[in-house]
């Protein structure tokens, strides 16, 4: 949202405690290497996840979003997931529609097993980003 | 203004190899509040730690940040640090520079460098804004669950049980005993599996602190640490506790159409049966899927010559609720289906069996009485082919891991066969040998050089039949040839992997397991036996293959961890929970609504004078901190201590700003 | 109409089924029409019914929870008030809702009829305590045209669209404050810890209000248009509830107010929910 | 001395005022809104219609306005001043709009207090006002001491409609001399007759003007009836918005708050600020003194018409019933004290 021109593609990523910071630590273990434009953030579960820090993420220059949780039924506090799961074609089709195109917000199932997977969507996301500022 | 300390640990060179650890804390002390920033080479080491105390003294620092390795792997240690120096634990916050920088970004290390010190700043901007936090205190329920009755399980319970503490071991075949139970000598000592289980196996049965529950299943699991609540499915056996395990009824019950799941198929069962005679409880189960009575209504032969009127057949599955303080997760494995290889038969060949068949076939109470007979036409062999890694070691198609007991039980079962039958000759194909382990290289050796096994590096590419005899074909990678080996019958060596329902217990207990369904542990190194789950152990087969010393030292660890955690009086749980600003809350009880744990609870009252509202309340005791509540509430009343709404803004702030220097 | 009207509510007030009654009256001109309330029985001449009838009076439902209300209702406003009582903002035994037939209410400022009049589908108002009048609800569904054809901007047009819009606000929080759903205590963009929302106003800010206003009303909101028509600068707020509306029907099957038991989308999840977007 | 000067040239005269500085005026955009903006061409000049939605009170006494920007770098701590406020001319107002200007000019100049950051910007704004011709239903203006569709009072140069679509131009201030000094080929004198013209516009204008107020009698009235029963049920219909606030030329309350951004940045910034608001009385710790929707709903009005008079001799109003017209409830201000008892 804001104007400002940056250098960097940045892109915020929250990540659920129990799976995907674990399966980021993991990616660290198995040194998959994946862009450094993503800023991880550590919540207790995408169930914590405020739609409002999404939109604040944007409004403060987020170019990129991407929450991560536990795969469905997976989830350590059995439901938060299923209910980030309906925020999440919500808040994004809602976005879309005030103009925040929707290769700069992404959510992913990875496991604290699927390090290599994290490493798979950060690049995917970081690409994204990359193609909406590109090509428009 | 805050007094930030900031500390950044190179971890030896696995941070300071790829990030300039002196630029980041350099960087770190521009950042307001920060009234000192050191860096060492391993901040979690005696003197690291030191460093952090005494710089909380010398600086009257009031909130730390530590830059190092995951939250995951040492927050709790730092906390720890922190409380020593006579800070709140909770006005600590790490900056993951390893897990999530060093080791990911090692292809730059300029941009791994900006990245650590933004990492860095963004603890540092989460910390500004935490609270001292209060420890809290859940009482504990002191008794065990332990689910699996196979060597793990036993041992796991009669240690707790030593120690004084109640257990409820469940297991869902009739008899505990397990795998081992189904083999016939265990390797390197060649000592009698049964010999050495089933006393144990006796012990649990006579454990006054244990109570056995078979034929039994987890169904729901509520609760955490201190306070699980369980229900335990207690199938119907259709005996009731007036056995005496005379075995008349099993003698005289005239259904065999059954396949003895304990002599892996390769006999009939009843079906009223116990899976063996030396089974645990001595108490048959009759099998309703099979039973004569069960699907005609008619026969009742056992309940007729049962001497004590044990037999009901109007036994229902019962559903029993448990409450435990602590879970030991100990459910084993399978072996790999070998029907899924094409070159070995697709399991259609009735010569080519698999280990633990084998194991069935040599052991003197087996269904051969220990005679080592073909299952096609019960002749004896000559020539045996045992094939390892089936399933393991192969990327592309089974299974990538190493199963870790197959080199070994291999030449384990060759060396027996000799032993009976010194006129057999057995060949042995193999990727590598692995034998690391007290006396297992020399058992293998002892193998090759005393029993004459034919040991032949290489895959085996076909099997099929000629006559009554199997020809194995192979490469001999050794000596490059192909070769061919005519055998009477072929044992595979199958790999392990986890029971068929891993995955369905694991997300009862919400415990994270990896993509073939073996359970992961808290940390693969420091807490091998521990869950992402606090109360929640594992041991044995369902984390990964593993061997019977292994497995037994794996279970009295849960053991000594269960008992640890049941030696206290109260349990301290972590405050990073949920609470409710009443003043600003609507009592649209959305939050009630969506809390997964019922912590929620809805009151009339008075917030302000005059102002009598319907309004939430987090019961601080129930609350498991997951943020549902506040994800959802919309009039912002609720908010999650640790992870409030004040500290991922801050984060959000600094992570999507540039770093204000450019040195 | 106005004379059964106020007949019914005086009989409502005599008989003390309701404290206060919230109607409408006449406002500075004939065109226009403001909220009345009415405590004494004797007062109720100065209610009138017509196409001026432009505010959602399930707004005051909230503001005036303690007492027993009367609150005349078109049929989108009843709504409004099943929506609270399902939010437990009102007990459904503490307000009589009466319904008064519409043909459809003129926006003050263009003096057309409002766009959610045109295919109106409860001019006879349904679920009403009592129901005055007669009216012939439209054959045709709620059409989202406008929205779909918007929603094929590309997202930089969208931008552009919505930054000139919020150039022009003036963050009154007109819209916020005739929102029968924004009741909150302390709305988020009144706090200080954390500063969710910077009182510095531009168009940036004004967007993250807009943005954020928007998604806490999604699910809740009864697309009443209330916001859209309070606004001074005229910003079209009816694309954005319109927006909701949709997304809550297309994406949960769900339509705010029609039922005050259900569960709103977000407040509740179904085990086979698409994740058709998720890596 | 009056000039004359026709609408064609009006525009060339917009034309050579937009060239030279920023021009504000009346345009209309594509949902209707008319609102003062920055013109690129005269032709965008809509003066069709009476008022503008909101007040040309933000060109000059900016929405937010920032103090001053706080800047921390290896150099120590910089104070980066606002930039000199720049020309500007506000082109189309209408005499309740200019005697807004001229309301809170005294307040922020009052006694020996100056408003820099407003008195600044004032000193650099030129104001050029059309009489109106057609008021409204929700027009007022006459009720008030100074007020009239013709009233100069805050305006620079009064441009009046007169007929065959002519205009008598009457510059009052330096400012407004100079516009037409700079563009005197375009402006014509005037007659005696004009400003006889001018009489009878006046006269026909403030005939449309349906409601005049007698504010000496309301403001009389106002202080016994602080605690009166009245404001129990008038201010229901209220939604405790700040509509009214925000279109007002008059309203001037405002909120300083400070932010900082990252480390290294922050800035203090005025901004407009709502009586109607919940928090803008509350203070630290929660305490609020006008926490009942009431208690803020008649702080307004006796702000306006009671205390602002005592201090000032003038209402805080000029008429202009914008915020009778920006009401989502359509609360009418000339009802509202009219009804005091």
């Amino acid at each position: 949202m804001s104007n400002e021109k940056k250098k960097d593609i940045n892109v915020v990523g929250f990540l659920c405690n129990w799976c995907s910071y674990a399966g980021a630590d993991m990616t660290g273990l198995g040194r998959n290497i994946y862009p450094s434009n993503i800023k991880i953030i550590r919540i207790p579960c995408t169930g914590r996840m405020d739609p409002m820090m999404i939109i604040e993420a944007f409004h403060n220059g987020a170019d990129g979003v991407l929450v991560s949780g536990c795969h469905p039924g997976d989830c350590h506090y059995s439901e938060g997931n299923f209910y980030w799961r309906r925020r999440y074609p919500h808040l994004k089709s809602l976005m879309e529609h005030f103009g925040i195109d929707k290769r700069r917000f992404h959510a992913s199932w990875v496991s604290a097993s699927e390090g290599k997977k994290f490493a798979e969507v950060v690049k995917k996301v970081v690409a994204d980003v990359k193609d909406w500022q590109e090509n428009g | 203004m805050a007094r930030i300390g900031v500390f950044v640990c190179h971890c030896g060179t696995n941070i300071a190899g790829v990030v300039d650890v002196t630029r980041v804390a350099k960087y770190a002390e521009t950042l307001p509040g920060v009234r000192i920033s050191v860096d060492y080479k391993y901040m979690c080491s005696d003197p690291g730690q030191n460093t952090i105390i005494d710089a909380v003294k010398k600086y009257n620092l009031d909130r730390i940040v530590v830059a190092a390795c995951s939250p995951r792997m040492h927050e709790g240690t730092f906390r720890k640090t922190i409380e020593r120096a006579g800070l709140n634990p909770y006005l600590m916050e790490m900056a993951n520079i390893r897990e999530h920088v060093s080791w990911v970004h090692s292809d730059d290390k300029e941009l791994a460098t900006q990245k650590a010190m933004k990492v860095m700043e963004m603890a540092v901007a989460k910390v500004r804004r935490s609270e001292a936090l209060s420890k809290m205190f859940a009482s504990i329920e002191k008794r065990a669950l332990v689910i699996g009755g196979g060597i793990a399980g036993i041992q796991a319970a009669l240690d707790i049980a030593g120690a004084g503490y109640k257990v409820v071991l469940v297991e869902k075949e009739p008899s505990i005993g397990g795998r081992m139970a189904q083999l016939d000598k265990t390797f390197p000592t060649l000592d009698c599996s049964a010999c050495i289980l089933t006393p144990k196996m006796v012990a649990v049965s006579q454990d006054p602190n244990i109570t056995l529950m078979t034929y039994a299943e987890v169904v729901e699991v509520c609760g955490y640490v201190g306070q699980f609540d369980v229900k335990i499915k207690q199938k119907a056996k259709s005996v009731n506790s007036k056995c005496i395990g005379c075995g008349v009824c099993v003698t005289k019950c005239p259904n065999r159409k059954s396949l003895s799941e304990f002599n892996e198929k390769l006999a009939p069962r009843k079906a009223i049966y116990t899976p063996f005679p030396q089974a645990v409880p001595n108490v048959p189960v009759i099998d309703r899927e099979t039973c004569t009575f069960f699907k005609t209504g008619k026969c009742k032969i056992c309940e007729k010559v049962c001497p004590t009127g044990a037999i009901e057949y109007t036994q229902q599955d019962e559903i029993i609720k448990e409450k435990f303080g602590a879970v030991v997760v100990a459910t084993g494995f399978n072996i790999y289906d070998h029907s899924n290889y094409g070159e070995y038969g697709y399991g259609e060949i009735k010569d080519v069996i698999s280990s633990l068949q084998f194991e069935r076939l040599i052991n003197s109470s087996g269904p051969t009485d220990g005679h080592v007979v073909r299952p096609s036409d019960h002749k004896e062999v000559k020539n045996v082919v045992f094939i390892q890694c089936v399933g393991s070691r192969d990327e592309s198609k089974h299974r990538p891991y190493c199963s870790r007991v197959c080199c070994m039980y291999t030449a384990k079962q060759a060396m027996l066969l000799k032993d009976h039958y010194p006129e057999t000759q057995s060949y042995v194909f193999y990727i590598d040998i692995r034998s690391a382990g007290k006396n297992y290289e020399e058992f293998v050796q002892k193998a090759q050089n005393d029993y004459g096994v034919v040991y032949l590096r290489g895959r085996v590419s076909k099997i099929y039949e000629r006559g009554d005899k199997l020809i194995v074909k192979g490469a001999d990678t050794l000596s490059g040839a192909q070769v061919e080996v005519e055998a009477d019958m072929v044992v595979l060596a199958n790999g392990l992997e986890p029971k068929a329902n891993a995955k369905e217990l694991a997300q009862l207990f919400h415990m994270s397991y990896d993509q073939y369904g073996f359970y992961n542990e808290l940390h693969p190194k420091l807490a091998p036996v521990e869950t992402a789950i606090s109360g929640v152990f594992v041991a044995g087969c369902c984390i990964s293959p593993k061997d019977i010393p292994d497995t037994v030292a794996q279970a009295s660890a849960t053991a000594a961890k269960v008992c640890a955690l049941f030696s206290k009086e109260k349990l301290e749980v972590e405050p990073l929970i949920a609470n409710v600003n009443q003043l600003t809350c609507s009592g649209c009880e959305t939050c009630y609504n969506v809390c997964p744990y019922s912590a929620i609870e809805m009151e009339d009252k008075e917030v302000r004078r005059g102002d009598m509202r319907h309004v939430a309340k987090v019961l601080e005791s129930v609350c498991k901190g997951c943020g549902a509540c506040v994800g959802s509430c919309y009039c912002k009343a609720v908010d999650l201590k640790g992870f409030s709404d004040r500290q991922v803004m801050n984060q959000i702030e600094t992570a999507t700003t540039e770093l204000s220097t450019n040195d | 109409m106005d004379k059964e009207l106020q007949e019914l509510i005086k009989k409502l007030l005599t008989e003390k089924k309701a404290e206060w009654a919230i109607g409408y009256e006449k406002a500075y001109d004939e065109f226009s029409t403001r909220p009345a309330f009415i405590i004494d029985p004797a007062d109720t001449a100065r209610l009138i019914f017509n196409k001026y009838c432009i505010n959602n009076l399930g707004l005051y439902l909230t503001k005036l929870k303690k007492n027993k209300l009367a609150v005349v209702c078109k049929g989108c406003d009843i709504a409004t008030v099943f929506e609270l009582i399902r939010e437990k903002q009102f007990k459904r035994e503490n307000v009589a809702i009466i319904g008064v037939a519409c043909e459809g209410v003129l926006d003050k400022r263009t003096n057309k009829l409002l766009e959610k009049c045109e295919n109106c589908q409860v001019k006879q108002p349904k679920g009403a305590d009592f129901t005055l009048g007669n009216a012939k609800n439209s054959e045709k569904p709620k059409s989202y045209a406008d929205v779909v054809e918007f929603e094929k901007k590309s997202s930089k047009e969208k931008l552009e669209f919505w930054n000139r819009q919020f150039e022009k606000c003036i963050r009154c929080y007109a819209c916020r404050n005739v929102c029968p759903v924004c009741y909150c205590p302390d709305c988020f963009a009144l706090r200080s810890m954390p500063e969710y929302l910077s009182k510095h106003v531009d168009a940036d800010k004004n967007k993250l209000f807009h943005m954020i206003r928007m998604q806490h009303v999604f699910g809740r909101c009864t697309d009443c248009k209330a916001c859209d028509t309070a606004c001074p600068v005229n910003i079209p707020l009816s694309m954005l509830t319109k927006k909701l509306a949709k997304d809550a029907k297309e994406l949960f099957n769900y339509e705010s107010g029609a039922d005050t038991d259900a569960r709103p989308p977000l407040s509740t999840y179904d085990e086979g929910d698409s994740e058709s977007d998720i890596m | 001395m009056a000039y004359l000067i026709t609408k064609e040239n009006i525009k060339e005269v917009l034309n050579a005022l937009i060239a030279a500085k920023t021009v504000y005026a009346p345009k209309k955009d594509a949902e209707d809104t008319v609102l003062f903006e920055k013109l690129v061409n005269a032709s965008e000049w809509h003066g069709d219609s009476l008022l503008t939605h909101t007040t040309a009170k933000d060109k000059v006494y900016l929405q937010s306005e920032r103090f001053f920007k706080i800047k921390k770098d290896k150099n120590g701590v910089t104070i980066e001043d606002p930039a000199e406020p720049e020309e500007i001319v506000i082109f189309g107002c209408r005499p309740c709009d200019a005697r807004g200007f001229d309301v809170i000019n005294k307040l922020f100049n009052w006694s020996d207090f100056v408003d820099e950051y407003y008195t600044k910007r004032m000193a650099k704004t030129t104001i050029i006002t059309i009489s109106c011709e057609k008021p409204e239903s929700t027009c007022f203006c006459t009720s008030f001491a100074k007020g009239s569709p013709v009233n100069e009072t805050g305006s620079d140069l009064l441009l009046t409609p007169l007929k065959d679509g002519k205009y008598l131009a009457e510059a009052y201030t330096e400012k407004g001399e100079k516009v037409i000094s700079d563009n005197l080929k375009y402006f014509s004198e005037a007659a005696e007759t004009e400003a006889k013209e001018k009489e009878a516009f006046k006269t026909a204008s403030e005939a449309k003007i349906i409601k005049k107020l007698d504010l000496a009698a309301i403001k009389k009235l106002m202080e016994p009836a602080f605690e009166s029963a009245y404001w129990e049920t008038v201010h229901l219909p209220c939604v405790k918005c700040g509509a009214c606030t925000f279109v007002c030329p008059t309203c001037y309350c405002f909120d300083i708050t400070e932010k900082a951004f990252d480390n290294m940045n922050s800035e203090r910034v005025r901004s407009w600020d709502t009586c109607m608001s919940e928090i803008f009385t509350r203070m630290a710790g929660g305490v609020n003194p006008r926490s009942d929707t009431k208690k803020r709903f008649r702080q307004r009005f006796m702000h306006k018409f009671n205390y602002h008079v005592d201090n000032f001799k003038e209402e805080l109003c000029t008429g202009c019933g914008r915020c009778i017209k920006a009401c989502p409830v359509s609360i009418d201000v000339r009802k509202v004290i009219e009804g005091i008892k």
